[in-house]
């Protein structure tokens, strides 16, 4: 057939077979974060919850002025506090079942402890001691992640897992507004996307990464418009607020459970300290802005919420108070007992078996140490 | 006692055998990477697996290789035995940090917690005629790297035998596949593949008098096409096949050495920074009172991996190495 | 103030300077991909550049016939034919003015050709002696790249650099849809972004990674669709209509020229042969669906509107074709000519300066070489 | 001739003083990572460049590694010379494959035409009580990754020269800066900094007789004490301090070794796989007939670089350094 033969053949058509894949309308957040306090909606909400959260948020927020304390007393290495984002870290533990996982970056020790770790083993690594202090099986919590966003492909594998097996498990993975601009984040959603893998990603917009402010890290709408490229939906919501984070973390769950695959929630939220107890705030951020926050208080929200409608009267206050006073004596008073260590754990876990290399340097070792005992027992 | 005829196979089939053997003996191991499934990967390694265990068990994944290995840590974390394949050495530098940082600690920083039984399967080397990035050998990179264990086949046997023990292991390792000797045939008994040794063991594939050649994966038959030939010049080489980097057997290379008095260490890896620095120096550490010679290496140059038309250049082949035992100091003996 | 004195102060507020940063909406691209050919808006493009695209086209899917060719006959190590594809090749190309840059993958020879540089120089890389055989900065084409999406960081710095020193550059890079699944294609999306630097991403879309479908790939709506998430356009266009594919992007440059910041360019295509031609397609795909997209070849469907619209007489096509088959003969003797190496080129460019060690190897090889010439000799 | 009174600096502030002199020469020269501008650094090596040459010559990146090398690398095609900073050791892994695959490879695939101008710093090692993935060696990565030039200082002084010579290299340079050495302070005239030499020669910080002790970066000081300690036992050692692990100064280091004819190569990066296995072995292939003992090697355990409270176990001290020395055959002397 010539060129001019196909006259007659000519019908514009669409590539073949081509059709968008899933809608994206459903997938794009709101424009404005999902609040519940303050609005009708909290009318609505259990006040069991309410107090329960109160609770939590009082708890935690003590916690982290305690584990800052200790830094400063040289009980922990470094603490990267969480003050000001209490309600994401206790939702995020709430929102789960027992059996599903949770995979904290380093910040969240206080989702760690609010998911039932011993406070003390939640803070060894940040300690200077053994690593990850808990057993991750028994509490299906991931060690503490460092490199930023790199548990992320981790939860959608264990969550993958999960459901290959049958099992009725979801994993929760949190990260920072930072970690969002990782390439592991990225893999992560698609892949999480791409298996429809029963797991949700919590990204705390806290403003900064250490001294990098958000519009320095990305120029999207927000983070949560991210979801729709991967073909999730992305979820905004007001991290300050804890009963619509827990609320939307509750509902991503449960959505991951029923099989409807991954859900991305940005939390926006503030870090009111330091990066860490080592970071000086002052150098990239002014006095007025941390006061704004201040005024939006994941703790004082509710507390507001709780008086306004009648539900928190002094004693329980009171009551609140003193538990988390005692929670803080007693991490104070257990922090303050030197870690036993025994050097020669350095050769313990690297394999299953040491090899035959690390048997000679365990000798070496062992040799330094009664070396050493001999001469403190000379001395 | 029947004895079963012994069949060619390629090292690329006794690996697919080794995969869908472990398969079907333990439903926790899952195969997935880039092409693994319908294509059965471009070297056919994981041929019929996608068809026999279906796609759940092998599994073709977004093409993003920190993706992979970072969600094989998590399948792993979760109880199974997943293995990855890389497409080639250098795309697997993508998930360098999911190896280093993770694959390589867990155990580690978990106080034994939380092993990672995984093995990322990499085919390595040149020799095939590969344009730029797909002919590098990383194996340096991955014994520097505390918490990973690495071996490498060298015959059809060992293929299936290593593939099964990494499988089996409770630790993380990876698997160097030489990609050139991916067609190379053996005589082997599919039928009755060897029990599955630990990982950890070199074995001497020829034994000599004169020096001894350490070497392992593709550099094998080439020393011992090495040592066949130095037969001419007088010289009675003997080969260790190192088999795994990661633990290394010192007993075995020092015993040779000690025997021989005399060893060039052989690989295509470049050679400064490469394997060959540490096995040289582990070597005279041990056994200097019994050199005659100093610990030779014969390596690929330090160069990027050059293009099909200059790699005969680089590749360490049969001269480069008769050069090197010639420099052994053989006026010493007289 | 105790919690309850607090009540009266109780005023919900959203958190403290939230606004979203752009309004997502005309970051989303439609829902069907852009095409020209066949509809209204083809009467109006130019016919001159209609024929000059027509011309490209033919070229090119010559080109790619001969390379293809050239691998049976051993004369090249491997060719990834971007058959089928050549619209958004020569687009890619045609997008550009001379000083702006070009960043290929290993698929994009023929867009490195279209842009001008000497065919066997293009050729160079895969025919397996020299890597990139053409000189990058004389033709702002960067060298083709074989690790997926690592050129697109590059694109974006180079981009990002021409700006800072004021000049009027826009860097055009070129990835597949599986290469969209890498860390460095978000990466260099979100420096882009948040740099507002002139560069313009097209995704070839061909519907395969090798034997991995789209599907397997991603769950987005699109791959455009990921534009929303970095806060640039996302478009998405018919990648076998040419005058589409030219047109998206050269409003995607002249946007980046003008300091609109990044664009996202999803062209939907098919890529008709194997992987490469060490590829069986069979394995993965079947006839049928390579039949449908036969069928709107993008030679054709433009060949159709040039028909249909008379723009095309014999003589013409005849011309087309006859400097077509004359280009693959000049390319089929060229590369018929063996290539002249010189081994002691290994060590001519792994630094400014050889290091002492390179030296030593040099001499190794030099004594080499040597001893081999005099064995030749001797023979 | 006016003598100018020398002032004691740390190496922060030389290195600081480095860059801003490299900035203040040549505009091409560009600083990016994670918090270098208005934090000027976590390590406060940036500190007052944004302020002084503007954000756009010192600039807070998004938090991606590849992405910060990778745009680098386009920067640098374009003719600029980025200096990119790498937060820790361990967060440069995830641009391992720009690093591998193109920063060590641009300017031998495009022979020539295309050089990569740019210095990627990395904080490196351990000793100041960081938590975990804050205190890796990685050099021996870099080392084994031809087309790559591998520097460190242990001076303050060399901070400076080192760190303008990489600037100035028209060759990436990976500038490894030892964490603990930061603080570490100097007598050191910043009117009038040492010329520019170029990379690639060790320096002998200590003459001595004995033994050569060859070192670099973090345990250069602590050679230097190992030394001083040494004396106590009659020992006079010798102390080489490489600053230029690619390329290797195989001249200055064998000319010390065939002098004292007894070597150990101390560093706290791993043994196995790590940079003394290639440094022993070159010596020994150069220098076998002049030694006494094989050269051996002091270095840190193969393990995950361990938590605070025992990196005090793991780090080469004086005292394994002095049982080294012990172990080098002396009785082969009498
Ligand atoms: C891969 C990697 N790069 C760099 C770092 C160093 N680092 C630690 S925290 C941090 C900032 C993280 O910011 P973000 O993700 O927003 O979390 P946030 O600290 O605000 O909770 C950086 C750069 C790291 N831990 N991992
Ligand atoms: C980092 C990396 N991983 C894997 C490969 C091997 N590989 C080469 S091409 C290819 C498929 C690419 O698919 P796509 O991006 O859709 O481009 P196309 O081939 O369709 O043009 C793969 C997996 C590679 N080149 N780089
Ligand atoms: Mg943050
Ligand atoms: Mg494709």
């Amino acid at each position: 057939m010539t060129v001019m033969e196909q006259r007659g053949a000519y019908r514009p058509s669409p590539p073949p077979a081509w059709q968008p894949r899933t809608d994206p309308a459903p997938l794009l957040p709101d424009a404005e974060p999902y609040r519940v306090l303050g609005t009708e909606a909290a009318a609505k909400a259990d006040p069991e919850l309410l107090r329960r959260l109160y609770a939590h948020l009082v708890r935690g927020r003590r916690y982290n002025t305690q584990a800052t304390a200790l830094t400063k007393q040289g009980r922990l290495a470094v603490y990267p506090s969480s003050t000001g984002q209490e309600a994401c870290e206790v939702a995020a533990a709430l929102a789960l079942q027992e059996r599903d996982w949770l995979f904290p970056s380093y910040r969240d020790t206080l989702a760690v402890v609010a998911r039932g770790v011993d406070p003390v083993q939640a803070l060894t690594l940040l300690r200077g001691d053994w690593h990850t202090g808990y057993d991750p099986r028994e509490h299906r919590t991931a060690p503490l992640s460092t490199p930023l966003a790199t548990q992320l492909p981790h939860a959608v594998g264990l969550a993958h897992a999960a459901r290959l097996k049958g099992d009725d498990v979801v994993a929760l993975a949190m990260v920072g507004d930072g970690g969002t601009s990782e390439g592991d984040f990225h893999e992560a959603l698609n892949f999480a996307a791409v298996w429809q893998a029963p797991v949700v990603f919590l990204v705390q917009n806290n403003g900064f990464a250490i001294s990098v402010p958000l519009a320095k890290q990305t120029a999207a709408p927000s983070l949560a418009h991210k979801a729709v490229g991967y073909g999730m939906p992305g979820r905004l919501v007001d991290g300050n607020d804890a009963v619509a984070v827990h609320e939307v973390l509750t509902d991503a769950v449960r959505h991951a459970r029923a099989g409807g695959g991954p859900t991305l929630v940005e939390a926006v939220t503030y870090r009111i300290d330091a990066h860490t107890n080592a970071d000086d705030a002052t150098r990239y951020r002014g006095d007025a802005e941390v006061e704004a926050w201040r005024d939006h208080d994941p703790v004082k929200l509710l507390e507001r919420e709780l008086s306004g409608r009648g539900l928190l009267d002094e004693d329980t206050v009171t009551a609140v108070r003193e538990d988390a006073e005692a929670m803080a004596a007693r991490l104070r008073e257990r922090m303050n007992q030197d870690a036993a260590l025994d050097p020669m754990d350095l050769f313990a876990h690297v394999y299953a078996e040491p090899t035959p290399q690390l048997r000679e340097q365990q000798a070496l070792l062992r040799a330094e140490l009664a070396a050493e005992a001999e001469e403190g027992g000379a001395r | 006692m029947t004895t079963v005829a012994l069949k060619p196979a390629t090292m690329a089939q006794a690996l697919t055998r080794a995969l869908r053997d472990a398969m079907a003996a333990d439903p926790a191991v899952h195969v997935l990477g880039e092409d693994v499934g319908t294509l059965g990967g471009v070297f056919r390694v994981t041929d019929g697996l996608a068809e026999e265990f279906g796609e759940d068990r092998c599994t073709d994944t977004p093409l993003a290789e920190a993706g992979i290995l970072g969600t094989a840590v998590g399948m792993a974390m979760y109880g199974l035995r997943p293995v990855v394949e890389m497409q080639f050495d250098a795309f697997a530098y993508p998930s360098f940090e999911q190896l280093a940082s993770h694959v390589a600690k867990m155990r580690n920083r978990t106080r034994g917690k939380l092993p990672l039984p995984l093995t990322v399967r990499i085919p390595y080397g040149g020799g095939i005629g590969g344009v730029e990035h797909h002919s590098d050998s990383s194996e340096a990179y991955y014994m520097a790297t505390p918490g990973l264990h690495v071996v490498t086949p060298a015959t059809v046997a060992d293929a299936y035998g290593l593939l099964r023990a990494a499988i089996a292991s409770d630790d993380p390792v990876v698997f160097l596949e030489p990609k050139r000797l991916y067609w190379s045939k053996d005589s082997w008994n599919p039928q009755d593949p060897r029990p599955v040794e630990p990982i950890g063991r070199a074995v001497v594939r020829r034994t000599g008098r004169s020096a001894t050649l350490i070497t392992y994966g593709p550099s094998v038959p080439v020393c011992l096409e090495a040592a066949e030939a130095a037969r001419a010049e007088g010289w009675d080489l003997e080969v260790v096949d190192l088999r795994s980097l990661v633990p290394f057997d010192d007993e075995t290379v020092c015993a040779s050495v000690r025997r021989t008095g005399r060893a060039v260490v052989v690989h295509e890896s470049g050679s400064f920074g490469g394997p060959g620095g540490e096995i040289a120096a582990r070597v005279t550490e041990r056994c200097f009172h019994h050199l005659e010679a100093p610990v030779l290496r014969v390596a690929g140059f330090d160069v990027p991996y050059p293009p099909p038309m200059l790699e005969r250049h680089h590749l360490p082949g049969v001269d480069r190495i008769l050069d090197a035992v010639a420099r052994l100091q053989w006026e010493a003996e007289g």
